[in-house]
């Protein structure tokens, strides 16, 4: 399979208007990813699913990494495809998506009608995330209960306060015992105490 | 005496679309607990007489946050956590966690743990397989038989594992850069009378099975899948061999020693339920042909590569992916890591089991209820993979 | 394919091979009579950790474990709490005051076996610990932990050893080097 | 007790039997406890195979997995109880017939065990409903579940119909159903059943002194 340099410029010639950008993996991994605008996704895609050269025909894994807001940059959420080839049985390609956090904004177009496989993930991805896939069939929640509101797996998701009582607590449990009202060991609030006064 | 129906109480028989008595469609919730659910998972069915006309899986009932979890601790410490995501082979899920941490950090492993984890990923393979033909046959009404001869080998296969790891499910055997313990020579005489025997299992096994014309008449042309929706639907494993892909990420990523030994990608034609179970039963003779391989050319040479940290282990920021053939299918692992580098950024687990789902409806349609739990049976589920 | 009722039959003769068969071969006779008669479990087996001590007669001051806490941080379901004993003055003592292990979080995983550098946590493998009730019964302190060497060169026979002539060459050295030295005291160096 | 022990013995031995009728009722009781087949996850697992032939737990009458609650006397909660599950634990519980029993089988049905700390699991089903007997370990082995069943027994055999440790079915004030919780927003409503889940008051600090003494 070409390098990733030439399926840039091949994808960019095939979707006119198109922004890509090469984002490397760790070192070691080699596994550099292809970072497409959200308007030009689905034609990337489809391209590269589509020409004979690639037949990226099995989607194999779909996910959301949440990125924090950093100094230089506002945050965001990425999607993450990663495309294989049963047909020439070569791969990955990875496509990288990326959309503001804010949940109003947080929409990404849905590739499902392009791969099957990727409708249970992307729901996944909406349940736990919070984005968006426009033009999915069946956006609903698919891990967590219809009524929960929150996205869990994001970075600031702050879990309930059903703590009440543990015999070991540690870190963050240990602080959430003292807010809640909850009994902790004697010793253990000494620790803590003496962990906040450094 | 008893009193003639009045009026308004006496049933009218209202001609329907096709001149027949009107029917309603029913729905009924299969599951979450129902003993052939194989565990908490839950099918919303509707029903038109006893033919399925939708049917929408549910699941979630077993979130454990294993993902959550995993970005909270060091790299080491979600290994254990592993083998709690497909609780029937914990040594394979071992090994696609550690094969794509290595990956991101670059760590080459010795061949000797390449060839342990080739015998115990194995083991692993045969064990599942015989695990679930037997819940699939409990499925079908052979309520115990088959799955206790399965366990009763099972059992032989969990001393071993005892023997090695120390516990019997959940192992946590492999290490980044290798495995936790060497097998002693005891253990290797173990493992190779375990291979040795088993073909005798399995034929008796078939003798029971494999031909039996209750089994085919429940079997045959029963939730077939047909090719290029497998491949559409990201379903891998022996659910997409049996519908005719071929496609099996030992052969194509020939990862750990898998591109030295010589096996063969069984592959069925029709992809029905039958075909399912026929094409376990074929890979675990394949795995029975690896095990014979890798107990024989088993090198020496440490079990773990030395160079490698247990505390304070970090890898460069950056992400990866990795990715093996576990017995239920592609089982892969997204990895990012951030500054630091001590715990993971985001851990993405790639479940086989959860994706073969996607199909469950397209399979059911048309057929009747009896045949939906048979179906799910032949995908081979495990909850814990499903809901992470 | 045979004639009608063939699978039965096949059935049957499976069913009667194993029936038949349990009379004369071992592996086909395959139930334990759990309560009289035990599976002999393996050396490595697991199941929860205890604490190690040296001398049977004086369990607080000879047990291995310093209170270093590596356990503590690196036990992926933190189920262990550990408080270091300190002297009047607030000195540090090098052994813990509590030690709570929490069974009923503990996934025995072995990973504090693994990273403890002293040998002072090992896995015991008695699993017959069924409770009524859940803290009071379910949570070990540090009287519950403690065990001799002898009981794990009992359990772990051939891993004791190595730990044994590991640990007896470890003091050697340190004698050695504390020798020319002179008064001063060993400290407990961490790894 | 009428009959004194040394007559029972001897008698015993005489191949005649003397015994109160609660005994001989609990004894029915004990050899015959009839689980619900119910797994939740990997201890599920575990609970299968100390069923099958090597650890056969027919032997202690238990055998029968009845895969409808209301035919069953034991729920072995076998695994991790998520909060999108902790109701439907809560209602076949109800809807077992008294008098029942519950083992919490494995850490995570006990505390939530490794998976505490998640957002979607319970900390452990004794919130919602009362459980009988423990069973420590990730995952026990089936011994330890054979041996929790013979601790159940134990207990099943020290019950009284009349004093005060009577079973809760003779209790006519006592609580049979158990409120179910309800899917809230962010949490299960309400996150404990306060009249079932009493958490320990007070913590014993155990000190160097204590462990010299013992």
């Amino acid at each position: 399979m070409e390098a990733i340099e030439k399926i840039k410029e091949v994808a960019a010639q095939a979707v006119p208007g198109a922004k890509l950008e090469i984002i490397n993996s760790t070192p070691a991994a080699q596994q550099p990813a292809l970072l497409v605008d959200r308007d030009h996704i689905y034609a990337v895609a489809k391209f590269l699913k589509e020409d004979p050269r690639f037949q990226m025909d099995f989607c194999s894994c779909v996910t959301g990494v949440d990125y924090l807001q950093k100094a230089d940059n506002p945050g965001f959420i990425e999607v993450v495809y990663h495309l294989y080839s049963v047909a020439q049985k070569h791969g990955p390609i990875i496509l990288k998506v990326r959309a503001p956090r804010e949940l109003d904004q947080c929409r990404v177009p849905s590739l499902t009608s392009l791969w099957r496989g990727a409708e249970f993930q992307e729901r996944e991805a909406y349940d736990l995330y919070g984005v968006r896939f426009d033009s999915h069939p069946d956006l609903r929640r698919i891990l967590m209960w219809d009524e929960f509101t929150d996205h869990p797996m994001r970075k600031d998701y702050v879990p309930p306060a059903d703590y009440e009582w543990e015999p070991t607590p540690h870190h963050d449990t240990l602080e959430r015992t003292v807010q809640v009202g909850g009994i902790t060991p004697p010793t253990a609030r000494e620790e803590l105490e003496k962990a906040r006064k450094k | 005496m008893i009193q003639p129906l009045t009026e308004e109480k006496q049933f009218t028989r209202t001609p329907g679309s096709e001149g027949l008595i009107e029917t309603q469609t029913l729905e009924v919730s299969i599951g979450p607990q129902h003993p052939s659910t194989h565990g908490v998972f839950r099918m919303d069915c509707v029903l038109d007489g006893e033919t399925v006309v939708a049917l929408k899986p549910v699941m979630g009932y077993l979130h454990r946050n294993h993902e959550q979890l995993a970005e909270r601790m060091a790299w080491l410490g979600s290994m254990p956590y592993t083998d709690r995501l497909d609780y029937l082979n914990s040594m394979s899920n071992n090994w696609a966690y550690a094969l794509a941490v290595e990956k991101l950090a670059g760590i080459k492993v010795p061949e000797h743990a390449e060839y342990l984890r080739v015998i115990m990923s194995e083991l692993t393979r045969i064990l599942n397989h015989s695990c679930v033909i037997g819940f699939m046959l409990q499925d079908l009404g052979a309520w115990g038989t088959p799955l206790l001869y399965a366990f009763r080998e099972r059992e032989r296969i969990l001393d071993l594992f005892e023997a090695v790891s120390g516990s019997r499910m959940m192992c946590n055997y492999m290490r980044f850069g290798g495995v936790r313990v060497d097998m002693t020579s005891k253990d290797l005489a173990v493992a190779k009378n375990i291979v040795s025997r088993f073909p005798r299992f399995l034929d008796e096994f078939e003798m029971l099975l494999t031909g039996n014309e209750v089994l085919l008449a429940r079997m045959q042309r029963i939730g077939i899948l047909p090719k290029e929706l497998a491949i559409n639907a990201s379903i891998s494993g022996p659910m997409a061999r049996a519908s005719g892909v071929e496609y099996d990420v030992r052969k194509i990523d020939e990862y750990g020693v898998y591109g030295r030994l010589d096996f063969r990608v069984p592959v069925g034609n029709v992809g029905d339920v039958y075909d399912r179970y026929y094409i376990r039963v074929l890979e675990m003779r394949e795995s029975i042909k690896i095990l014979q391989q890798a107990l024989h050319d088993i090198p020496a040479g440490p079990h773990v590569a030395p160079e490698v940290k247990l505390r304070n282990f970090k890898i460069p920021p950056g992400d990866g992916y990795g990715r093996i053939e576990a017995p239920k299918g592609e089982l892969g692992f997204y990895l990012v890591s951030d500054e630091g580098g001590k715990q993971p950024y985001r851990y993405h687990v790639r479940p086989p089991s959860f994706i073969n789902l996607t199909t469950l409806e397209d399979m059911c349609l048309g057929h009747k209820v009896a045949d939906v739990v048979i179906i799910l049976g032949s995908i081979d589920i495990v909850l814990g993979e499903v809901d992470r | 394919m045979g004639f009608i009722g063939k699978g039965l039959l096949d059935g049957m003769v499976v069913t009667a091979r194993n029936f038949v068969g349990s009379y004369f071969d071992k592996e086909r006779l395959v139930t334990v009579q759990y309560p009289e008669e035990r599976v002999q479990t393996p050396e490595n087996s697991r199941t929860f950790p205890f604490l190690v001590y040296d001398d049977n007669k004086n369990p607080v001051d000879t047990m291995r474990c310093v209170a270093c806490k590596i356990c503590e941080t690196e036990c992926p379901p933190q189920c262990i709490y550990i408080v270091m004993d300190r002297d009047e003055k607030g000195k540090p003592r090098q052994r813990p005051k509590v030690f709570d292990i929490d069974t009923s979080v503990c996934m025995q995983c072995q990973i504090c076996v693994e990273v403890c550098p002293f040998d002072a946590i090992k896995m015991d493998n008695d699993y017959e610990k069924s409770r009524y009730g859940r803290f009071d019964e379910l949570v070990e302190h540090l009287p519950d932990l403690l065990k001799s060497n002898e009981y794990y060169g009992r359990i772990k026979p051939t891993e004791a050893t190595v730990v044994d002539a590991k640990l007896k060459a470890e003091k050697e050295k340190k004698a050695k080097k504390a020798a020319p030295a002179g008064a001063k005291p060993p400290t407990g160096s961490k790894s | 007790m009428a009959v004194d022990e040394g007559l029972r013995s001897e008698l015993q031995k005489q191949g005649i039997f003397v015994l109160p009728f609660e005994q001989l009722y609990n004894w029915g009781r004990k050899s015959s406890i009839w689980p619900l087949q119910f797994g939740l996850a990997c201890c599920a697992i575990e609970m299968i195979a100390s069923a099958a032939a090597r650890y056969d737990l027919a032997r202690f009458g238990a055998e029968v997995f009845r895969a409808t609650p209301r035919q069953a006397d034991l729920m072995i909660v076998a695994g991790t109880v998520t909060k999108k599950m902790a109701p439907l634990v809560v209602r076949l519980y109800n809807q077992m017939p008294e008098p029942k029993y519950c083992i919490a089988m494995g850490a995570c049905a006990i505390s939530g065990g490794p998976f505490k700390d998640g957002y979607n699991v319970l900390k452990g089903i004794d919130r919602y409903i009362p459980v009988d007997v423990h069973i420590p370990g990730c995952p026990p082995r089936p011994e330890a579940l054979i041996h929790a069943i013979m601790t159940l027994q134990r207990k099943i055999a020290n019950q009284h119909l009349e004093t005060e440790n009577r079973l809760r079915w003779y209790d006519k004030n006592a609580e049979t159903e158990f409120p179910i919780p309800s899917y809230g927003d962010h949490d299960l409503q309400p996150p404990a059943n306060c009249e079932v889940w009493q958490p320990p008051r007070s913590y014993r600090d155990v000190t160097l002194d204590e462990v010299k003494k013992a």
